[in-house]
Formats: C-alpha cells, structure tokens, sequence
C-alpha cells in the first residue's frame, strides 16, 4: 500500500533519525511512503483560537494535495499529525473555517475534509499489523524494558484524535511487544514534556521532564522511546544532563528499524 | 458589567470557541495543570474571570506564558469547558496588539542552543508573537 | 346541529396577564355551534365546575370546549363535571391555552390571536365529536415484579399484604440486589443485612409470593388488566426442591477461577456457588463457562458429595407461561465501567477501587473478613482519597450527565466509618459540591467533618500517578487556590450509578418509555412518578432515577399502592378512543393488520349486498379491549377505511381547517 | 418469483395456442388476455368464454395493459379464470394476491414472454405517418406505410415501462429522479407545475393503477370538493397526483402503466419512483410484488427504522 508521506520540517534536520528509520523500516514492511510533493511546514503548533485562518492553510494544502492524489496522508511526528488531524476535523466539522479556508486557498475542487489522516503508529497497527512486524524481526530486543512516552499531541484531545484510549494507551506497548522488548507501564507517560515553553522557560520544561524520567526509573526501564522531536530534546538533551539520570531516549522508528536489522 | 468589559469578555468566548457558563466549578483543570506551580492566575479562575469580565488581569497574567498547549485541561474537564482554548484566546488578545510579542526575533540568538529542534522555533513564534 | 358552551379560564394571572380573556370570549359567540361563552377566575375551582353545570342545563348544551391549562392536568375534572350536567364526558374538548399559548409567548397579542385559533379548533373538532362509551377488560389478580432487590421485595410484600398474588422475577441466583452487598446505611449506620435479610425472609416465606430467582422475562404481550408474560428458568443445574443447602458442593468444588461478582472480583469462588450466606433461595447454581464437568466433560465432585443427590448437569432453561394484571419494574442500578476514566488509575492500580468495592472491603462478610486492608499488598492503609463526582456530572458523553444522588451520603459514611474503626488513617475528600437534602442528612455530613476530622476539600483529582508503592493524588483545593499532590495508600472513586441494562429491553417488551439515560419515565415527574406512561406498569427504585434505600422503599409502596387499587378493581374501563374500521370502504388489504402493535386487529369474511348482488368480502375488525387507540392502522390504511374514534380524519381535518382559516 | 402453482410455457408454444389449450382442456372456465381493438396498435384487455370468442384474441407488440387489476373482481366471480401475465404484470399480480384483493385459489396465473412493447407516440413522433403494419426484424422494425415502407429502431420506440424492465439487465431506473433531485427546489417546483398543470384530470392514471382497488375512492367523494377538475384551481397541480402517490407509496411495484394511459403525456411514474428511491434508501431494497407474502416497508416496524428527521436531510438541492 502507498501512503502520501508528510515528514514535516524537523524530520528534514534535527529529527534525521526519526524520519530516515521510518521511511527504511516501512520498505522493509512493504509500505511504500511517497512524499507530499511542496509540502509546507504545518505550523508545529494547532491554532487553538477559532477565529485563526491563515495558520491552518498549510496544513489543508498538504490535505487537499493528498485528497487530489487519492491518497492518505501519513504523519510520522506527533505535533504534524496533532495539527493536520485537528485542522482536518475544523473541515470537516466547523462551516465558518471551512469556507474561509476555501474562500482563500480557492482550490480547483474545494476541500471538505475528504482526505484520511494516519499516524505512522496506527499504519504499523491497522496496514502492516504488529504482528507482521513480530515475525520478521530479526534482531528482537528480547529482555529489554521499554517505556512508551507518548506525551500530550498524539492522545488528546481524544475526541478529535481518536488514537488510543487518552489516560490508559496501549498502542505502543503493543509495538513494544511487537519488537520482543517488554513495555513498562508509568503513570507519567502521557503528562506533557513542557513543549515549546523550553524557548521560553527551560527550568520549567526541565522539571516536567524530571517527573516523567524519574517515574519511568522507578519502574525500572532501559530506555523511553517517543514520536516527537520537541519531546525528544526536552526529555533528552534539555533534561538528560546528570549522568546519574541518563535514560536512553530513542525515537521509537529508530528502534523499529533496529529490531528489521535495516 | 461595563460594556467595555462585556464585549471584551465576550471575544474571548468567540475567539475561544468555548462557552464559560458551562463551568461548574469543580477545579478539575487545576487538578490537571502541569505548568500550575509555574502559575499566577489558575485555570479555573479564568474561567471564572472570563465571567466576571476581569480580562485585562488575565491580559497581564504571567500564566498565559507558562500554559504548554497540553490539553490535560480539555481532556479532563468534565464540562467540556476547554480552559487552553481560554488561555489560548486570552495570549492570542494580547499578541495580536501592534508591538506586544512576547517573543521578538532579535531575543532568538541568546536563547538559541545547538541541538534545539525548529519545531520548538516554529511553536514559539506562534505561541508567543503574531 | 351541536350547541356548544365555551368556557375560558384566567387561571389567576398565569393565562390573563398574557391572554386578553374578554377578546377570546367575544371571539367563541361567533363560531358555528357555539350558543355560550363565558370566563371565570378559576374554571377548575368548585365555583368554576359550577358555572359550566348550570350552562350546560340552562343553554341545553350538548358539548363544552374549556379554554384552560393542559389537559393532562384538568381533563378529568371537567369531563367528570360535564357528566354530572348528564352529558356524555366525551362532548368535552379541552383548548390548552395555558402551557402551549400563555406559557410561551411574551407578546399580548400574539398570544390571544393564538389563543383564539386554538379554542375555535376545539370548537371545530367537537361539532364532530359523538358520545363514546368505554368497554370494559377484566383484571387479573395478579402482579409480577421485575427485580428483586430492596425495591422490587418491598413492592411485592405490601401487595402480598394486601391478600394479592405477587411474582418476582430475579435474573441473579439470589433476591437481596444491590442493598445485600453494602456494609452500612446511612444515615443511622444500620448494617444492611440486619435490616434486609429480614425482608428476604419474610418475602421468600410469604404465601401469597412467588419467587423466580435466576430468571428472566422472555416476552410480554397484552395489556393493562391482562398481561401475558413468560419467564425463563435458567438452568441452575440443582434441583431446587431436593438441595438442602448444606454447601458441601460449593466447598468442594476445584474450579476456583471465576471472580466472585458479589465481591466484585475482589476474590474468587467456585463454578457452583451460592452468592452469599443470607442468599434466598439457599440452592446453589452452577456457572457453565467456569464449571470443569462442562467444560471438559470430567470432574462432576459436587454431584458425588451432594448428600440429596441434587445436582442435574441436564437441567434446561424452562419456560413459565403466566398472567398479570399489573407489572412493577424495579431493575435497579450498577455503578459505570471506569474505561473513560483512567487518569484516576482505575485500571493501573489494585489501590484505586469504587465506593461499592469499598463496601465490600468494609463488610464482615466480604473477602478481608471486614479489616480494611490495601488490596495490592493487604497493608494497613495510613491514607485515603476519596473522589466524589467520578463520571457523573458529565456532560463531554464520558460519563453521565445527571447527579447520581447517593454518592455525598455514602462517601460522608465510608469517611465516618474508617476514621471511627481506624483513627490513624487519614481521609481525604474531594468534592465539587456535597449534596445531602434528606432528614438528618446534612447533620450527618456535618459529623463526618466536624466530629470525625474528615478532610473535605473543595477541588476536583486531575491524575492519580502509582508511584513506589503509593498513589501520588494530584488535586486541587480551590477555596486555598492551589495544587496540591497527596500520597495515599488507597483512593475511592465515588463511581457513577446507571440503569441495569436489562430495562432497555424490558422498556421495548412493555412499551415503557425510558429516557435518553435509559431511565424509566414516569407518567408525570411531579403528580404521576411510581407510574409509566403504560397502563398497568409502574416504577420502583432506581430504574426509575438515582435515589437512597428511604427513598427507594417509599417509592416501592407507592407503586404497590398502585398495583393494589388496580387489582381491586373488578372491571378496567376501556378507553372509547380506539380505532373502528368502515367496512363499507375497508380492502381486506391487511397492512393494519401489519402495524397493529398490539395484534388488536383480525380479518373476517363478510357478506355484503350492494345492487341486489350479495358479495363476501373480507373486512378488517378491532378488537376494543386490545386496541390502545395509537393510531398506527388509521395511517398505513390505503382506503381510509380505519378510524380513531375521537380522534376521526374528519375531526382532525376540522381541526387543521380551523387552524388555517 | 417465489410461486410454483403456476402455468409455464415449457412447450414454446404461442401464446394464442396456449389460451385455446386452456380453455379446451377446460383448466379454468374464463381466460383474461388481450383483444383486437379498431386499430391494430390500441389492442384491449379482455375475457373470453369460450374458444369461438377466442377469434379477436391478439398477443403482439401493442398488448402493453396490465391485465392484474381486472382480477380484482374476476376472481370474485363463480369459477376459475386464467390470467396472461407477462413478466412486468406479475409483481402487481403478487402485490394485489398479498393485499388479499385477488382470491387466488379462483385464479390460473399462466406466465408468457414478452420482449417489449411499443408505443405508438413513439413511433408517430419520428414521422411515420399512415402506419398499415409493423414487422419485428431484429433490432428494427419494418413499418409499412402508406407513404411505402419505413424503419425505425425497435429500441427507440419502446414503451417507457420496457426501456427499464425489471426482468431485462436495463438502465438505472432512477435516473431521472436523480436529475430531478439535483434541481433546485424553484427549478423543481417550476418543472413539475408545468408538467401537471397539463393535468386534465381525467382519472385514467387512478383506474389503471393495479394499487388503486379501494373499495371508495377518496377522489370519488364528491364532500370532499376535489371530485372533479372544475371544482379546483390549482389542485391538480399540487396535490392530486401527490396525493395519490402516497396512497400507493410502498405498494406501487412501478409497473408505468399509469404513465402509460396518460393522454397528456404527463410523466407520472417519475413521482411514485422517488418514493421507491427513498424507501430504498431509508429501509433497505425492496422491490413490491416480489412475492405475494412479505411485509413492505411501510407496513413493518423496526427498531432500527430511520427517525422522521431524516425528512429534513433529503428532497435533493434545496
């Protein structure tokens, strides 16, 4: 199956491995990822306030394209697919966004929310099935304690994002398991990293990390892995600098990739 | 309430999407908050100052600074109330005045670090200018 | 020709202040048919009635139209008035110009120029009306009551009382529902099973009571007076009239795998069980899916100990065929699955439990013999939490939008009670508002607080985090404006209460309506609430909405009440309004027949002369003790051969002209 | 079709052949099919007696009448009848069986094949003037004429009711009606006051209508001041053609007869086939006179039956 592919501006430069693993593991799944042709930057925050138009339209561009190709729009990094799902719903349920967005972009059909989007995750879940994943992995990391950082974009608000059950999500576990590690369950896995208050107020994202770092060790992990590049600076690079606290944090397709020994 | 508070208190609702009436106050959103230490005015209480017409305190609240965008708030409250979007409506008034960002291009190189990805460049400016 | 009499009511204020009375009076003398018009302060009052008496007989009216409030409210009255003025008290037609005119509209004119509209359609209708008489049904003296727990023994011992049959039908292996599992009761601390089991007894040992224990209504047909229901025995796989309840079989038995449901899971029991030591009836039951004799065809121990020789792995469900005159539905309650709740860790610690769970905990009975103790390690608890409002309150579709009513009262009793036994632990609760109308109530609230040192914080939990053995409670106090994080050892989520599922399929069989929570609805929330819109069929308990035991057991006799004088009556009237068919224009098409709801409808083959030709022609024919008047024939007839009577095509074509004129 | 107690052409034999078998070997008492009419092409329903009578019977490219409605009193009478039923003809038969209209133990339903009939409308509006005879060649007709002869595609001049038979792989039935949904309401309204302003209300679609068998017709109610055209303005217009679309509404088996006998011309099927396309759509295919036993929509009641509401969701463009 081909998906239209949206890697999103980080993927291109800070988040190379999320991207790189990603696109290298669904060829070996027999997922072909086509990228969006002139794709834009999504924004990398959902323009909560109703009355923001022009910041959705790079988003409902990237959508219309898709729904031109009769394709579905794969996301790989949470706060893409959190902005392009949410603008997506806004199309699909708001009139007022919907025909101004239309009134600007003056597309050749108009977009009414037609195009279907997927987060890699789910692809792996509902195209390739964990399973099929389970049996071609050749370098299984048997014995290893995974915790699934899925912070804040992917699972809320669940209403419109419909990922996983918001307070008790089992997708990544279930990948966990899939790469033959076992997953740890915290209860901080999905409290947010502190996200782009780190420009602002480093000691505050820092310190939500901590929580999240130290609720993980208590239960004893090897590693975390997350989908999100702004999640992985905060918990890793921001966070992660007493030795004593070191906790591997991997992108999660980093591991995929691993485990299909690509 | 002063007129001018009134249409004030009023954009917000329109901006925000959300309706304040539908609050009963049971404080869930603060329960919720993980920037709440980091706070000066609690997300319940701009809800309730949103009634009140207290907009130009909530203008000049550090916490529309600290609030991360989580949606821990709007998951949780049991009113579907939405706080963030409340906050966010309240940021989105104060920014969209000519000079008020609160992130400015020229403060970008001192608090740039080598490894920071520009997806946390690209949400800050548009969190915090227009 | 009719003469008609128009009598408009002010109501007080409520129809004048916003109804010109004068203009609508004047208004009627002009409309064919009408001979009188006439207002007056309050129709309904003694003077009022008069009034309408004395023009019947001094005008020689052959109707009335009274221009007043809803007919669900004073219909009775002034059909009764126009009856005791000798005439027929279907000639009387009521215009609702309170609650669908003067109620709604703020603008004078408006409302009188509709008030006027809706008296003149009365008027049109009612040239059209005929006297009806009612035929009568028979009554069986029997009732059945669906639902045995504290409701359902209630209702059914004040009509066993009252020297009438009772059934009741219990889908578990035991009567006692939901009140059997709690410790205490609020607000006199009575233990529930002192004041319950003697109720069991007396309704299992009752000679006018019947009990069905492990079954189910199959389907109910009928109506009101006449009620035809069958029940299905589910096989208990022992022989009730042989076992003696010794329990060796429950003792022995080697399945020990299926959560026992009375404790809620807390711990196990065997494939053959008797839920509780009180249970009524004293028979074990065998749970198929656990039982290994079933499952594997090997084992059967508890038939070789049994010392009567009472088990039967052949047993069949069976089918009891029975009539009723009135049915009491008393279905009760459960408390929510957590699912959409998880942020306070339900489902990610042993320590978080609902209040019911607690009850059990707390139970002599229960599965720590009575000792609160931590179920993850069996650890003396130092902390509590408890969260009121779990999933009530809700209005996002996670949870439930009403009040479940119970919870301020329990939560109050469950604080008391730990801090008397265990002065040590520390109670915490998070409240959004603490609701306790009710006698003694707010008093006993007050003690939890004041006299027991119970925390009450003004605040909601946002996450409850499982961490080194603890639960990290992050909450918020709002009257201190701040967050705050709690370590607990347990926390008690005062669960949501929501209808036993079996009423939505009950509310199908017996046409009872239930509400967009699948609540029963009563007849009138204020003036009619133990009875459905149903004839014959009344609510008892919670199925009807969330209430405490007091109230539960004050609605139960209610509804038995209203069973009794429904069973002392020898007759039922008939409603006149029901559907009549022209043979002179009837197909023998058959599509009422189709809809008939009720089966009320049968073809017979008719000669009919026409022309000096005889012809046999095969016409529909209303039964008009079965027909409940909906309608349903007169819309899907292709002839318009089907009528409502009271309620003819004509009539209603009269209305819609008088509407439009 | 669902009933086996029926008459089957299994010997290929022609149809005229078939009656006078069945009269002969005496299998009914009467048998109900087609007559010469004045002209070759306006052929009529008939009963027959006995084999002399038999002389008129026809069954050629103009028997298009639906013989199922006259069975409504036939079957009343003492002894048996045998009806011709071509394919379309027997859904109404079923239908009337199920309504209890026709006595069908006092009926011989005997099934005859029909490739299409011919509008003669059709075939006088490409031209052809002076028509003596019509010879079937393929997929065209031979015409002889007065003028000489002439030909036209037999496809072309078929009756509105062939073009979309339910026991031929045809077009989509719904066509029309879709193009009608598409228009907006003024366009729709405007379209269909012209057509039935045409209306002269002369009751032929009501008493050819095999659905239309009420022992009174409402229209008949001279009470009712909508008995006759001169009563009325612009009833005609908008309601009475509506008006008798719901009383068939779940029971017409879209057999177009009532288009059919429309001197006017008005095309009054395309009003009871969108009430089949939204029972369609609202409670699932259903296809009336496909049996004699089953419920119809409209005569059943489901839990899952669509809400009034969704009145306000259809009707096409607004």
């Amino acid at each position: 199956m081909t998906f239209d592919y949206y890697p999103g501006c980080t993927l291109k430069t800070k988040a190379k491995d999320l991207d790189i693993h990603a696109r290298n593991a669904a060829l070996a799944l027999g997922i072909e990822l086509e990228e969006l042709p002139e794709w834009q930057c999504c924004g990398a925050v959902y323009p909560i306030a109703r009355d923001e138009i022009a910041t959705r339209l790079t988003s409902v561009r990237a959508l219309a394209s898709a729904r031109d190709r009769g394709r579905e729009l794969l996301t790989l990094c949470s706060a893409c697919h959190h902005v392009i799902k949410r603008v997506n719903n806004d199309i699909q349920t708001d009139d007022e966004i919907r025909n101004k967005v239309n009134n600007y972009l003056a597309p050749d059909i108009e977009y009414n929310g037609e195009t279907k989007v997927v987060h890699y995750l789910e692809m792996l879940r509902d195209t390739v099935g964990f399973d099929t994943i389970r049996e071609k992995a050749v370098k299984p990391m048997t014995g290893k304690r995974i915790g699934a950082y899925y912070g804040c974009l992917l699972l809320r608000p669940n209403n419109v994002m419909a990922f996983d059950n918001p307070e008790n999500p089992t997708i990544m576990e279930d990948f966990i398991r899939a790469l033959g590690a076992e997953p740890v369950l915290y209860p901080y896995r999905n409290e947010c990293c502190g996200g782009y208050v780190a420009m602002d107020d480093k000691n505050l994202a820092a310190q939500k990390c901590k929580n999240i770092t130290s609720s993980a060790l208590e239960r004893d992990v090897d590693m975390l892995i997350t989908a999100c590049p702004l999640c992985m600076y905060n918990l890793d690079i921001n966070t992660n600098t007493a030795e004593e606290t070191k906790l591997p944090i991997y992108y999660f397709t980093e591991l995929l990739a691993q485990v299909l020994d690509i | 309430m002063h007129q001018k508070t009134q249409l004030q208190a009023e954009t917000i609702r329109l901006i925000s999407g959300t309706n304040t009436r539908k609050c009963m106050k049971c404080g869930k959103c603060t329960a919720s908050c993980p920037a709440f230490a980091e706070m000066d005015i609690s997300p319940h209480k701009f809800v309730s100052m949103v009634e009140h017409g207290e907009i130009d305190k909530l203008m000049a609240s550090k916490s529309i600074w600290k609030c991360m965008s989580c949606f821990a708030c709007v998951e949780r409250c049991p009113r579907g109330v939405e706080p963030a979007s409340i906050i966010e409506a309240v940021r989105q008034t104060v920014i969209r005045k000519q000079n008020n960002n609160y992130l400015r291009p020229e403060n970008i190189p001192e608090l740039l670090d080598p490894k920071i990805p520009q997806q946390a460049l690209v949400s800050a400016f548009r969190k915090y200018s227009k | 020709m009719q003469r008609i009499g128009v009598f408009v009511c002010w109501c007080g204020t409520n129809i004048a202040a916003t109804v010109d009375i004068d203009t609508v009076v004047e208004a009627m003398k002009y409309e064919p048919g009408v001979v009188h018009a006439s207002d007056y302060q309050y129709m309904c009052s003694e003077a009022g009635q008069s009034k309408i008496k004395q023009a019947i007989k001094e005008h020689n009216l052959t109707g009335i139209v009274v221009c007043a409030c809803s007919p669900r409210m004073h219909e009775t009255t002034f059909r009764k008035a126009a009856k005791a003025a000798g005439l027929n008290q279907y000639m009387v037609e009521i215009a609702n110009i309170r609650e669908h005119c003067a109620w709604i509209h703020k603008d004078r004119k408006e409302a009188t120029e509709k008030a006027v509209v809706l008296a003149r359609t009365a008027v049109a209708k009612l040239n059209l009306n005929t006297p009806l008489t009612p035929g009568e049904s028979s009554v069986v003296k029997r009732a059945l009551v669906i639902g045995g727990g504290i409701a359902g023994i209630q209702s059914a011992l004040d009509i066993a009382e009252a020297g009438y049959e009772v059934d009741i039908v219990e889908k578990q292996p035991t009567i006692g529902g939901k009140m059997a599992q709690l410790d205490k009761t609020f607000p006199t601390l009575d233990c529930a099973a002192c004041i319950l089991t003697p109720k069991m007894v007396d309704a299992a040992s009752h000679e006018n009571i019947n009990l069905y224990t492990y079954s189910e209504v199959d389907s109910v047909g009928g109506f009101v007076g006449n009620f035809n229901v069958k029940i299905r025995k589910k096989a208990r796989s022992v022989k009730a009239d042989i076992c003696s309840g010794c329990g060796i079989c429950t003792e022995k038995c080697p399945s020990r795998k299926a959560e026992n449901e009375f404790n809620l899971g807390l711990n196990k029991r065997g494939a053959i069980y008797i839920p509780f030591a009180q249970a009524i009836p004293n028979v074990p039951v065998i749970d198929r899916d656990q039982c290994i004799k079933f499952k594997t065809g090997k084992c059967g121990l508890c038939a070789k100990v049994c010392p009567a020789d009472a088990i039967d792995f052949s047993q069949q469900d069976e089918i009891v065929e029975k009539q009723y005159g009135a049915v009491v539905l008393a279905t009760g309650f459960n408390p929510i699955k957590l699912d959409n709740f998880d942020e306070f860790g339900y489902s990610q610690s042993k320590d978080v439990i609902t209040s019911l769970e607690l009850e059990r905990i707390m139970n002599a009975a229960g599965p720590t013999g009575g000792k609160l103790l931590r179920p993850s390690d069996n650890g003396h608890p130092h902390t509590m939490v408890f969260v009121q409002c779990v999933g009530s309150r809700d209005t996002t579709g996670c949870g439930k939008t009403y009040c479940s009513k119970i919870c301020c009262m329990y939560t109050a009793k469950h604080a008391m009670l730990i801090r008397e036994k265990y002065p040590d632990v520390d109670v915490h609760v998070f409240y959004i508002d603490v609701r306790t109308p009710g006698k003694n109530f707010d008093e006993f609230y007050r003690r939890a607080a004041e006299d027991y040192g119970v925390n009450y914080i003004k605040g909601m939990v946002g996450k409850v985090a499982p961490t080194n053995g603890k639960l990290l409670v992050q909450g918020s106090d709002l009257i201190a404006d701040r967050q705050l994080v709690i370590e607990a050892d347990m926390v008690v989520l005062a669960t949501a209460i929501e209808p036993d599922q079996t009423a939505k399929s009950l509310a199908t069989m017996l046409t009872a309506s239930i509400d967009t929570n699948n609540f029963f609805t009563e007849a009138h929330p204020k003036l009619r609430p133990v009875e459905s819109p149903t004839a014959g069929v009344f609510l008892s308990g919670v199925c009807q909405g969330p209430k405490d035991i007091p109230e539960t057991v004050a609605q139960a006799s209610a509804a038995a009440v209203k069973v009794i004088g429904l069973l002392s009556k020898d007759k039922l009237m008939c409603n006149p309004c029901v559907a009549n068919s022209n043979e002179l224009l009837c197909n023998g098409c058959s599509n009422c027949q189709h809809v008939c709801p009720y089966g009320a409808i049968d073809y017979v083959e008719k000669e009919f002369r026409a022309g000096g030709k005889t012809s046999l022609r095969r016409v529909a024919q209303v039964n008009e003790a079965i027909c409940q008047g909906c309608g349903a024939c007169t819309v899907v007839c292709p002839s318009g051969a089907m009528d409502l009577k009271g309620f003819t095509n004509q009539q209603i074509m009269a209305e819609v002209d008088a509407i439009c004129r | 079709m669902q009933n086996a107690d029926r008459e089957i052409n299994k010997e290929k034999i022609s149809v005229a052949e078939m009656a006078k078998q069945i009269l002969e070997q005496g299998r009914a008492d009467r048998l109900m099919g087609w007559k010469r009419g004045e002209f070759f092409y306006d052929n009529s329903p008939a009963v027959f007696e006995n084999l002399s009578e038999l002389d008129d019977f026809v069954y050629d490219l103009f028997c298009g009448s639906n013989l199922s409605k006259f069975l409504v009193k036939e079957s009343r009478k003492d002894g048996k009848i045998a009806v011709l039923l071509k394919p379309c003809d027997r859904y109404s038969f079923n239908q009337l069986v199920k309504e209890h209209r026709i006595i069908k133990d006092n009926v011989l339903p005997v099934e005859i094949d029909c490739d299409g009939m011919l509008d003669i409308d059709k075939i006088r509006a490409l031209g052809i003037k002076g028509i003596k005879k019509i010879t079937v060649d393929g997929d065209q007709l031979q015409i002889d004429t007065v003028y000489g002869p002439k030909t036209c595609a037999r496809e072309d001049v078929l009756l509105m009711k062939c073009l979309t038979c339910k026991d031929r792989v045809g077009g989509d039935r719904f066509e029309l009606v879709k193009e009608i949904e598409a228009m907006s309401s003024v366009e729709r309204y405007e379209f269909w006051r012209s057509e039935l302003s045409k209306c002269i209300r002369c009751n032929a679609c009501r008493n050819v209508c095999p659905a239309c068998t009420c022992e009174k017709c409402v229209f008949d109610n001279d009470k009712s001041g909508i008995a006759n055209k001169a009563n009325t303005d612009s009833f005609e217009e908008s309601l009475y053609h509506m008006i008798r679309a719901f009383h068939v509404a779940g029971r017409c088996t879209d057999c177009g007869e009532c288009t059919r006998v429309c001197p006017q011309n008005i095309p009054l099927h395309l009003i009871n086939r969108k009430i089949i396309k939204d029972l369609n759509e609202f409670y699932g295919e259903y296809q009336a006179g496909e049996d004699d036993f089953s419920k119809g929509p409209l005569t059943r009641f489901d839990l899952d039956d669509v809400e009034p509401d969704i009145v306000m969701e259809r009707g096409g463009n607004k």
